[in-house]
C-alpha cells in the first residue's frame, strides 16, 4: 500500500522467544504461489476444453483429420516460433532486470510486445484466409442443414479451432495489455529489482500462453499433417468406445 | 526460498539459449514427423513432444524445479484434469447401446440441404435399432 | 472507546474522506464481509420472494398468478440468485472473510486489494444477472442449470445469465485462491495446520474446491454462449454435439459445488459445537480430515446426476459407489458432534440451538441423499419433488440454517452487540417448524410421481402443496422476525464484550469488540489447541497489550 | 396417489420398490443414531445440571469411533447393494425376440409411439398432446384436461421395449412412469431405451421428468395396459385405438399429430404457433409447407419440419386451411397445431399465423423477402416500422 519499507512484526511466546510473523506485504513467494493457483484455474479450463476436443476426436476420427489437414500449418508453424522466440525475451528480460539492468529489461519487454503482435497479426491474416475459404464461425459450411454444411466431426473441430485459437488470442492481448502496464510501473519505479514480483507474474504467465499453444498447436494443426498416408491410432478404443468408420 | 534475490545474468543468460535451442528442436520435429516416421501414431507423437515441452518450460522457464509446494499442486491440478478427460470420454463413449446411439457425421448430415431433421432423424435412428438391437442387447447383459 | 473497524479503514485508492467512499474502497477484510452479507441477503429475501410466488401459484392446480413461461422464469430466477448469488459465495465471502483472518492471528488476507476487487466483480455479476429481467426478452427459463439443448434454443436472455454466472465464478475463483494463500502464508507464527480452528480447515477445504472445479463450468459457460452467438456445435446435437456432454462438464463443478457450500457449514458447526458444550471437540483430527477427504471425494462423484441421463450402466454403479463413500466421513462429522456434548456442559443458547437443530435437518437432507444415491432408487426418483425436498433440507437445513447460526454466534465479533435472545430463539422454532412442514411433503409426493418444475399438476397432489404453502408462510415469518432482530439491535443492542459465550478460538482474543482496524494489537503466539477448556473455562488467556499469554 | 401406483404389477416396480423400503428402515434406524443421542445428551448435559468441575474433555474413543465408522458403512453398502440390483433389473433388456419394441418420441410437448407393423403391414402410429385443462378467469375448472388417445396400448404379462428418441432440433425430456417407477432422458439425436413388463390391466400415467419449456407441466401421456386378446384384434387392425373406453376423451383423433396444443383452430388466438385460418394460402401452398416443411421466413425459432402429416392426411389438412377454416376440421389438422395453435394463428416468433398475417410476419417478409410457392416476394428492406404497423392494420381491416 505505501512504499516506505515493511517491518516484520515480532510474535513473543510465553518463554519470551521471539518469531517473526509474516505479513501480507512484501510477501514474495505468496504472491508466487497466488500466481500459480491463479494459472491453475487456466489450465483447468484450457484442460476442459481439451477434453472437449478429444471426447469428439474419439467419435469423429476421419472428420477430425480432414479438418485439420486443411489449415495452414506454414502460418501456424510461424506463430509457434515467433511465440518460442518471445518467450525467450521474457525470460532474458527477467533476467536482466533482476541483474539490475532496468534499461535492457524494458526493451526485452518491448520485443516481446513486438512478438506478440506479430503472432496476432499472423493469426488475423489466417482467420481471414479461413473466411475466404468459406470456413469461419456463422458461415453455411459450420452450420447444419444446407448445401455446404461439413460433416459434424469438422464442425466440431473448426467450432473448437475457433473458440480455442481465439481464446488463447484473447490471452495474447491480456498479455501484451500487462506487459504496458508493466512498462508503466517500471517507470514510475513501483517496481524495482528489489521488489519485482508483478514482472516475475506477467513472465510466468507469458510462459503460461506460450504453454498451451504448446499443445494447441500440434492438436488442431499436425494431427492431419500428412492425411493421405497413414491411420491414427483409434483412441476411441482405448475408451472402451468405438469410432463410426465402419 | 527467496527468489527476490538479485542474479548474475551473463550467468545464467546461457542456460535460457540452450532451452531455446533444445524447444526450436523439438518444434522441428513437430513439423517433419509426420511425414518422416511413426506416422502410424501421429497424435500420440505429436502430443508426447507437447508434453516434453511443456516440461522444459515449467522446470527452466517456470523455474518450477525445486518448488515442492506448487509443483505438487501442479501435478495435482493435471492429474484433476487426466481424470476428468478419462471418465468422461469413457462415459460417453459408452452411453447405452452405442451403436445406435451416437451422433455420428455418417452421411444424414452432410448431404441434406433443407430442414429434414425430423423425418430423416427418426428414420434412420429407427432402422439401425432394428439391425442391431440384438447385438447391443447383449453388450447389456455382458456387462454385468 | 478505542476506534473499530468502523472508524478507520485502509482503502484501494487514495485516501477518501467520505464515509460513503471510504466503505466503496475499503480493503478491510471485515468491511468487505460485510458488504457481501448486506448484499447477499438482500438477494436472498428477493429469491425468497420469486420462491413465494411459485408457492402461491402452487397452492392448487391450474394457473392461479402467472402461467407457464413466467414459472419457468421464476424458478429459473430463484435457482440462480440461490445458487450464484446466495450460496455459493455465501459463508467463504461472509465469514470467510470477516473471521478466518481473525481466527489465524492475521492483519487482513494475503491480498487485500485483490479482495476488493472481487467483491466489485461479485457485484458486477449480480447486476448483470439482474439486468437480464428487464433487459431482452426476459430472465432466462432455462433452470439453474442451463440444460443444453434447451438453452440453446430458447429465446429468452440466457446469454446474460450465462455471462453473469461466468462473471461470479471468477469472482469465487479469486476469492478461493486468496483464501488458499492466506491460509498458507499469514497463519500467527506456533500454528501448524492442525492447531488451525475447524472453521479455518472448512474453509481451507472449500478454497480448493473453489479454485479447482469452477474453471470447468466457467469454460462450460463460455462455450455455451460461443454456441449461442456464433454456433460453434459443442453441445447442439443438429451439429453433431453432444448434449450429456453439457450435464457432464456442468456437473463436474456444481456437485463440488454442493460441498464448497457445506464444508464452511460444517466449519461453523465445529466452532459452535465445543463453545456451548464448554469442552474440548471430540475427534479434532478427524473433523478436520474429513472435510478434506469430502472435498476431495466430492470430485469424483458427479455423476449420480445423471443416473437417468442414458450413462453407461458401468459408470452409474461406480458413481454410486463412489457417492456413498462422501456419506462416510460426513456421518463421523456427525457422531463426532453429539460426542462432543458428553460429559460436558449444554448451554442452549441461540446459536447452538440452531446447531443442534441443523443435526436434525441435516441428517433428513442427508439420509434422503443416500436414497437417491441408490441407482435404482433414483431411477425412480430423479427430477421428482423428492429430490427438490432433499436439497432443499440440506441445503437451507443444512447450510443456510449453519449460516444463521454462524451469523447469532459471531454476531457479537462484527457488531461488539447482542441481539435478543428470546426474539432470537422463537424465530428459530419458526424456522425449524416451518422448515419440515415446507418440505417434508415434497418426499412423499415426489415419491408418489410429481415431477419437478410443473407449475400445473394432477390433483392427486393438491394436499401435499397445500401443506408446503402453510410450511412456507411460517418460515417466512421466522426469516422475517429473525432478520428484523439482527437489525433492530446493529446500533442499540447491549454491548456485548469481546468473549461474550467464553470461545476460545483467537477471534475471540481481540482487544475490542468490535474489532479495531488491524485486528489483534499484536500478533500471537500460538502454541494451543484451539478449543481447551478446563472445567468448563478457556485455559488460554491474553495480555491484550502485548498478546503474550498469562494463563 | 396416482393410478395404479402400488397394484402395477411390474418386476422393475416391486425391485425398486423393495430397495427404497429397505433403504427406508435403514435411514430410519441412522437417523434414530443421531437425534436419540443428541436429544438425550442436551437434556442430561443440559446448564444447571452439570457443575463445572465434572466437566470432562473426552476426545477419543477408539471403540465408539469404530463402531460408528463401520457399522454405517455397512447399511450404506446395503444400500449401494440394493440400488445396483434394481437398477440391473430395470436396465437389462428382455430378448427382442419375445418382446415388442415400440419407438417413443418425445417433442415439445407430446409423446408419441410407433409400433411394428402388423399382420396387414399397417402401422400404428399413436400419441400426441395433452389437452389442457380450460380455467375461467378466475382459475375455476371448467374442463377436465385430458390425456386423449395420447396412449401407449400394451399388453399384459408381455415384455415391452421402448426405443426413445427426441428429433434432433428439440430438447431432452424424461419418460417417467412413476407406477412402473421407471424413468429415462429421451436425448435428441440419441437412442436410450427402457423397458416394462405388466401383469395388471390398467391405465397408468406417464409423465415428463426432464425440464423442457413451456409446457412442460402438460407433457402427459399414459400407458393401457390391455388383455393380450384385446390387444392383438386392436394391433391387426387398422383402427386408431382399441375398442372401450380406454382414454376418456372425445376428441383424440384431433390429439393425434399433436398440432393443437400449439395451434389455434377456432380462434385467432396465437399459441405456440400461428393460428390456422386464413384464406390466404391455396391448397397447393398448405401442401408444400406441410411436405417441405418452411424455413424461409426467419423466424427465430427456426423452422416448420416437414413431413408432419403425409398423404390423404396432408391432402385434407391443406384443403381445411384454404378454405379459411370453416366448416367441419377434419382430424389430420392436429398435424398442424403443434405450431401453428388450434385456431392455426400461430406463435409470436415461431411460426406464422395462417389466419392472416401479423406483424412480425410482414416485417420479415418486407425485409427479407419470401420464396413460396407462387413465386418470389422482393424483400423491401427500407419500409419502417411505423409503415410495417400500418401495413398490418390495414390487413386486419380488410380482412
Amino acid at each position: 500500500m505505501s512504499d516506505h519499507a515493511y517491518v516484520p512484526e515480532i510474535a513473543t511466546t510465553r518463554d519470551g522467544v521471539e518469531h517473526e510473523v509474516q505479513g501480507w506485504q512484501g510477501d514474495f513467494y505468496g504472491g508466487k504461489l497466488g500466481f500459480w493457483l491463479f494459472m491453475l484455474t487456466e489450465v483447468l479450463m484450457f484442460g476442459a476444453m481439451f477434453m472437449v476436443l478429444t471426447y469428439y476426436f474419439t467419435l469423429h476420427h476421419q472428420d477430425y483429420i480432414d479438418a485439420s489437414a486443411s489449415l495452414n500449418r506454414v502460418l501456424g508453424g510461424f506463430n509457434t516460433v515467433v511465440l518460442l522466440i518471445s518467450a525467450l525475451t521474457m525470460g532474458l528480460g527477467l533476467l536482466k532486470f533482476r541483474s539490475g539492468d532496468v534499461k535492457g529489461a524494458k526493451l526485452m519487454i518491448w520485443a516481446t510486445i513486438f512478438f506478440a503482435s506479430l503472432f496476432l497479426g499472423v493469426k488475423a491474416i489466417e482467420w481471414s484466409l479461413e473466411f475466404h475459404h468459406g470456413v469461419f464461425l456463422g458461415l453455411d459450411a459450420l452450420q447444419s442443414g444446407n448445401a455446404h454444411s461439413k460433416p459434424f466431426g469438422q464442425i466440431l473441430f473448426f467450432g473448437m479451432y475457433f473458440t480455442m485459437t481465439g481464446l488463447h488470442g484473447f490471452h495474447i492481448i491480456i498479455g501484451i495489455g500487462l506487459m504496458l502496464w508493466l512498462l508503466k510501473r517500471i517507470n514510475a519505479n513501483k517496481v524495482t529489482t528489489d521488489h519485482h514480483i508483478l514482472y516475475w507474474n506477467i513472465a510466468l504467465y507469458w510462459d503460461l500462453v506460450h504453454l498451451i499453444w504448446v499443445f494447441v498447436f500440434p492438436y488442431f494443426y499436425m494431427i492431419g499433417a500428412d492425411a493421405g498416408g497413414y491411420n491414427l491410432p483409434d483412441i476411441g478404443s482405448l475408451f472402451g468406445g468405438h469410432n463410426n468408420e465402419h | 526460498m527467496s527468489t527476490n534475490a538479485k542474479v548474475d545474468y551473463q550467468a545464467e543468460k546461457g542456460g535460457y539459449y540452450k532451452v531455446l535451442i533444445g524447444l526450436l528442436i523439438l518444434t522441428t520435429i513437430t513439423f517433419i514427423q509426420p511425414s518422416m516416421f511413426l506416422t502410424d501414431a501421429t497424435f500420440v507423437v505429436q502430443l508426447l513432444i507437447g508434453l516434453i515441452k511443456a516440461i522444459i518450460i515449467l522446470f527452466y522457464y517456470m523455474h518450477l524445479k525445486g518448488e515442492t509446494l506448487i509443483g505438487w499442486t501442479v501435478s495435482f491440478a493435471v492429474f484433476i484434469v487426466i481424470f476428468f478427460f478419462s471418465i468422461v470420454i469413457y462415459d460417453v463413449n459408452n452411453f447405452q447401446y452405442v451403436d445406435e446411439s451416437h451422433i455420428s457425421s455418417a452421411t444424414t448430415s452432410a448431404g441434406s440441404p433443407t430442414a429434414g431433421h425430423h423425418s430423416a432423424s427418426s428414420e434412420s435412428s429407427h432402422t439401425t435399432s432394428e439391425h442391431t438391437s440384438g447385438a447391443s442387447h447383449e453388450a447389456t447383459h455382458s456387462e454385468h | 472507546m478505542s476506534k473499530s473497524y468502523f472508524d478507520e479503514t485502509h482503502c484501494a485508492i487514495g485516501h477518501p474522506k467520505t464515509k460513503v467512499m471510504q466503505w466503496l474502497l475499503t480493503v478491510d477484510h471485515k468491511r468487505i464481509g460485510v458488504m457481501y452479507a448486506a448484499v447477499m441477503f438482500t438477494f436472498f429475501f428477493i429469491a425468497i420472494a420469486t420462491a413465494m410466488a411459485m408457492r402461491i401459484e402452487l397452492f392448487a392446480p391450474g394457473a392461479q398468478i402467472m402461467d407457464g413461461d413466467t414459472f419457468n422464469q421464476a424458478f429459473t430466477l430463484h435457482g440462480v440468485i440461490m445458487i450464484f448469488l446466495f450460496i455459493i459465495p455465501g459463508i467463504p465471502a461472509v465469514f470467510g472473510n470477516i473471521v478466518m483472518p481473525l481466527m489465524i492471528g492475521a492483519k487482513d488476507v494475503s491480498f487485500p486489494r485483490l479482495n476488493w476487487f472481487t467483491f466489485w466483480l461479485y457485484i458486477l455479476g449480480c447486476l448483470i444477472a439482474l439486468s437480464s429481467l428487464w433487459t431482452g426478452n426476459g430472465f432466462a427459463d432455462t433452470g439453474w442449470t442451463f440444460y443444453a439443448p434447451y438453452s440453446l434454443n430458447t429465446n429468452t436472455n440466457v446469454i446474460t445469465t450465462l455471462v453473469a454466472a461466468f462473471v461470479l465464478g471468477m469472482a469465487s475463483i479469486l476469492t478461493g485462491l486468496n483464501f488458499l494463500v492466506t491460509i498458507h502464508r499469514l497463519r500467527a507464527p506456533g500454528m501448524g495446520f492442525f492447531k488451525m480452528p475447524l472453521f479455518v480447515w472448512g474453509i481451507y477445504a472449500t478454497a480448493w474446491i473453489q479454485l479447482l472445479a469452477t474453471p470447468v463450468v466457467g469454460i462450460t459457460l463460455i462455450l455455451a454462449i460461443l454456441e449461442k452467438y456464433f454456433g460453434i456445435g459443442i453441445f447442439d446435437p443438429a451439429k453433431g454435439g453432444d448434449p450429456v456432454l453439457f450435464e457432464h462438464l456442468f456437473w463436474i463443478y456444481s456437485h463440488p459445488a454442493v460441498y464448497l457450500m457445506i464444508l464452511p457449514a460444517f466449519g461453523i458447526m465445529s466452532e459452535i459445537i465445543p463453545v456451548f458444550s464448554r469442552r474440548e471437540i471430540f475427534g479434532y483430527r478427524t473433523i478436520a480430515l474429513s472435510s478434506a477427504s469430502i472435498a476431495g471425494i466430492g470430485y469424483l462423484v458427479w455423476g449420480h446426476h445423471l443416473f437417468t441421463s442414458g450413462m453407461s450402466d458401468i459408470a452409474k454403479t461406480i458413481f454410486s459407489f463412489l457417492t456413498f463413500f462422501v456419506a462416510i466421513p460426513t456421518g463421523i462429522k456427525f457422531y463426532d458432534w453429539i460426542a462432543t456434548m458428553y460429559k460436558g456442559k449444554v448451554i442452549l443458547e441461540t446459536p447452538m440451538l440452531w446447531a443442534l437443530g441443523t443435526i436434525i435437518t441435516f441428517a433428513i437432507g442427508g439420509l434422503t441423499g443416500v436414497t437417491i444415491a441408490m441407482v435404482g432408487a433414483d431411477i425412480h426418483l430423479q427430477d421428482t419433488y423428492y429430490s427438490v425436498a432433499h436439497f432443499h433440507y440440506a441445503i437451507l437445513g443444512g447450510v443456510v440454517f449453519l449460516f444463521f447460526a454462524g451469523l447469532h454466534y459471531w454476531y457479537p465479533v462484527v457488531t461488539g452487540r447482542m441481539y435478543n435472545e428470546s426474539v432470537a430463539k422463537t424465530a428459530f422454532w419458526l424456522n425449524f417448524v416451518g422448515i419440515n412442514l415446507l418440505w417434508f411433503p415434497m418426499f412423499i409426493a415426489g415419491y408418489y410421481g410429481m415431477p419437478r418444475r410443473y407449475f400445473d399438476y394432477l390433483p392427486e397432489f393438491e394436499i401435499y402443496h397445500q401443506i408446503s404453502g402453510i410450511g412456507a408462510i411460517v418460515i417466512l415469518s421466522g426469516l422475517l422476525l429473525m432478520f428484523w432482530n439482527f437489525l433492530s439491535n446493529w446500533n442499540t443492542g447491549e454491548l456485548s464484550g469481546t468473549n461474550p459465550w467464553e470461545g476460545t478460538t483467537l477471534e475471540w482474543h481481540l482487544p475490542s469488540s468490535p474489532p479495531p482496524l488491524e485486528n489483534h494489537t499484536k500478533v500471537p503466539y500460538v502454541d494451543f489447541n484451539p478449543y481447551e477448556y478446563h472445567h468448563g473455562k478457556p485455559v488460554v488467556k491474553f495480555d491484550y497489550e502485548t498478546m503474550k499469554r498469562i494463563d | 396417489m396416482l393410478q395404479g401406483f402400488n397394484t402395477s404389477g411390474t418386476v422393475i416396480a416391486e425391485h425398486i420398490q423393495q430397495a427404497l423400503e429397505i433403504n427406508l428402515w435403514i435411514s430410519l434406524v441412522l437417523f434414530a443414531s443421531v437425534a436419540i443421542p443428541l436429544v438425550y445428551l442436551a437434556w442430561k448435559y443440559r446448564e444447571n445440571n452439570v457443575k463445572d468441575e465434572d466437566i470432562q474433555n473426552v476426545t477419543h474413543n477408539t471403540l465408539l469411533e469404530i463402531v460408528w465408522t463401520v457399522v454405517p458403512t455397512i447399511t450404506l453398502f446395503v444400500c449401494f447393494w440394493y440400488g445396483y440390483t434394481s437398477m440391473v433389473t430395470a436396465r437389462t433388456m428382455p430378448a427382442i425376440d419375445d418382446s415388442i419394441v415400440v419407438e417413443v418420441e418425445g417433442s415439445k410437448w407430446k409423446w408419441r409411439y410407433e409400433y411394428p407393423a402388423n399382420e396387414s403391414g399397417f402401422v400404428h402410429k399413436l400419441g400426441g398432446a395433452y389437452t389442457k385443462p380450460v380455467r375461467d378467469e378466475n382459475g375455476k375448472l371448467i374442463e377436465k384436461g385430458t390425456m386423449g388417445k395420447s396412449a401407449l396400448y400394451v399388453p399384459v404379462n408381455t415384455n415391452i421395449i421402448l426405443n426413445m428418441t427426441a428429433p434432433i432440433d428439440d430438447v431432452l425430456h424424461a419418460f417417467f412412469i412413476p407406477a412402473f417407477r421407471m424413468k429415462e432422458d429421451v436425448v435428441p439425436g440419441r437412442i436410450t431405451k427402457q423397458w416394462f413388463n405388466s401383469n395388471q390391466v390398467g391405465e397408468y400415467e406417464i409423465e415428463c421428468a426432464e425440464y423442457c419449456g413451456t409446457d412442460h407441466s402438460y407433457m402427459y401421456s399414459r400407458v393401457v395396459v390391455l388383455p393380450i386378446a384385446e390387444y392383438n384384434t386392436w394391433f391387426n387392425s387398422n383402427e386408431e385405438t382399441p375398442e372401450g373406453d380406454y382414454g376418456n376423451s372425445g376428441d383424440a383423433i384431433l390429439q393425434q399429430h399433436g398440432c393443437k396444443s400449439c395451434h389455434a383452430v377456432d380462434s385467432d388466438k396465437v399459441l405456440v404457433g400461428p393460428a390456422l385460418k386464413t384464406r390466404r394460402l391455396t391448397k397447393e401452398q398448405v401442401l408444400d409447407v406441410i411436405e417441405n416443411g418452411q424455413e424461409k421466413l426467419g423466424y427465430a425459432m427456426g423452422a416448420m419440419p416437414a413431413g408432419m402429416a403425409e398423404g390423404t392426411d396432408a391432402e385434407e389438412i391443406a384443403a381445411y386451411v384454404a378454405g379459411g377454416m370453416i366448416g367441419t376440421q377434419p382430424a389430420s389438422f392436429a398435424a398442424c397445431s403443434s405450431c401453428h395453435g388450434e385456431d392455426g394463428k400461430g406463435q409470436y416468433g415461431t411460426s406464422p399465423s395462417l389466419v392472416s398475417y401479423d406483424v412480425d410476419l410482414l416485417r420479415n417478409v418486407l425485409k427479407n423477402g419470401k420464396e413460396g410457392m407462387i413465386g418470389t416476394m422482393p424483400a423491401f428492406p427500407y419500409v419502417s416500422d411505423e409503415e410495417v404497423s400500418a401495413i398490418a392494420e390495414y390487413l386486419e381491416n380488410t380482412k
